[in-house]
């Protein structure tokens, strides 16, 4: 391996979360967005040839190096490593309408869940899967709610687009993403 | 029906297993999927006893949200029996609104399921699970933001432990008052039919705390509910009930 | 690299300490002690003789992959490690307080809170987002507190000035505007 990618390898092993092309320039300031791409390429490659128990993958806008899909039920089975918990159907669901509808105020997810999400969404801002983003121009000028670049490291997306387009799913409707404080069609 | 068999009420009529479903909306659409429905064409006067049957049997007849909806789909069920003049163009399905929300939210549901199983695949791909504790070097940089400050300062504000604060509100529910008239009714006639209970021009507030009532006085075992044909109004009889709703 | 090999590596990658060779025997019954010595050799020669940035380390508690100690400094320079980090909610709430009521005292903070302060508040100190900023001319003349420029530097602030006034913030505090004529900013 070259100096570069030595240097990449080690930092993406030495970051808990996926790093950004730009964070990785940072590494080395006289390497080129070229020359970062290039190594890392080179990286992925070395994993994947050399028949290795670690992947390079592309996440949340950045690089993140993870263990193969394949090993997992060993390595939980030898008790080395749990699984993530998973997250209940209310915080799903509440998950699911900001992710399509961000930046999106409490009322209005309670509007399409039919229920009150206080407590739904301060888990999720504390776990760090959603966050505040700003505040409606509306009566009372409400928070309104993203989601984070954890959201997408946890669904192994490499950025929003990822998520299926609204007349990909079987229930065609209004789009979602039409975003107004009046939801009516 | 499936649904009720699921769960149980516990002695105190507490709510025993609201996460069985995320919510009424949840709720109404099991029911719906389970009997294979037009979603676009719900007999709505079935799916709202059923509904009302299965918040009762689990033990959600205390919840706001599903009381909501209960209220709403009765309210959409009176509509529908109420006579309306032939060639009305103006006359608008009272399901539309119900039908859209009921679509947008299978939309969520099949979001949720593509997520999951995003997540469930992502689950299988381990991070570095070690990884260098801190050297001696500066803390990492920080991040502050006004509305984080912002939102924050609500929570300050609402938490502040000063009986000054209290405000008093009106509360909206009136079950008391309504299980008086429900019972000053009762010991008028010994039967009613659902409508009257509601008293004239009843506002949504009134239609929830009269229907939280009669749940109430039925779970007491002092009204029956009675619907002597599948379309036919709700009668609230004097006398023990057998069977909930 | 041969199967054994690929799932000790990702093992050793995923775990959060290093594990023990019979810890790592766990990952496959079959496999001798003498068989994990081999793959363990197989995964080590790999990263040395592949030049990578990575290497396999035998310490007390057992084995461990770590990157290469002359990268380290590299990688802390690029200030790639850490998460940028946010305040805790504690931490947050005694900020707002501050900002909204400077100058102010402990005690007053921790009247509102309901809690006491004293570790948050040497934090914020700590962090200089809060200092010493007087005296209050009560009783045991305690010390007062005050937000600092890095406060509005890190809000995106030119002054104070640009705070929301409370009246703008949400209908819950309408009436602890009413009650409390010294809490207006």
């Amino acid at each position: 391996m070259d100096r570069l990618s030595k240097l990449l390898e080690a930092a993406l092993f030495s970051a808990s979360r996926p790093l950004t092309l730009g964070e990785l320039r940072r590494l080395d300031p006289d390497a080129s967005e070229a020359d970062v791409r290039g190594a890392l390429e080179s990286v992925r490659l070395r994993y994947d040839e050399g028949g290795h128990g670690i992947e390079l993958v592309h996440v949340a806008e950045g690089y993140q190096v993870l263990t193969r899909p394949e090993l997992a039920d060993m390595i939980v089975q030898a008790q080395l490593v749990d699984r993530p918990r998973r997250l209940s159907t209310a915080a799903m669901e509440t998950l699911a309408i900001i992710a399509y509808r961000q930046p999106v105020g409490r009322a209005e997810v309670e509007e399409i869940r039919g229920v009150a999400v206080d407590g739904v969404l301060r888990l999720l801002v504390e776990r760090g899967l959603v966050d505040v983003v700003g505040r409606s121009e509306g009566l009372g000028r409400p928070l309104l709610y993203g989601t984070t670049p954890l959201f997408l490291e946890l669904l192994g997306l490499a950025s929003l687009d990822e998520l299926p387009r609204l007349d990909e799913l079987s229930v065609a409707l209004t789009p979602l993403v039409a975003v107004g404080p009046d939801l009516a069609p | 029906m499936t649904v009720v068999a699921r769960a149980a009420v516990d002695d105190t009529g507490f709510i025993v297993r609201l996460e069985e479903f995320s919510g009424p909306l949840d709720l109404l659409l099991t029911l719906i999927r389970e009997q294979e429905i037009d979603i676009t064409d719900i007999p709505i006067a079935q799916i709202a006893d059923q509904f009302v049957a299965a918040i009762h049997g689990l033990g959600l007849n205390q919840a706001a949200d599903y009381l909501e909806m209960a209220a709403r789909l009765l309210r959409i069920k009176i509509q529908l029996l109420l006579p309306r003049p032939l060639n009305d163009e103006d006359w608008e399905d009272p399901r539309a609104e119900l039908v859209r929300r009921l679509l947008e939210y299978e939309q969520v549901h099949e979001i949720v399921g593509w997520l999951t199983g995003r997540a469930t695949l992502r689950a299988d791909r381990f991070p570095r699970g070690w990884t260098p504790p801190d050297p001696e070097r500066p803390p990492p940089p920080l991040i502050l933001d006004l509305a984080q400050l912002l939102q924050t300062v609500d929570d300050v504000i609402r938490a502040m432990p000063q009986p000054l604060l209290h405000r008093v509100v009106p509360r909206p529910l009136d079950v008391e008052g309504a299980t008086r008239r429900v019972e000053a009714l009762l010991r008028e006639r010994g039967g009613f039919d659902l409508r009257e209970a509601f008293g004239p021009a009843p506002t949504p507030a009134d239609v929830i705390s009269t229907l939280l009532a009669i749940l109430e006085l039925a779970r007491l075992g002092r009204v029956r509910l009675v619907q002597a044909t599948p379309f036919g109004t709700v009668d609230i009889r004097r006398g023990p009930t057998e069977q909930a709703a």
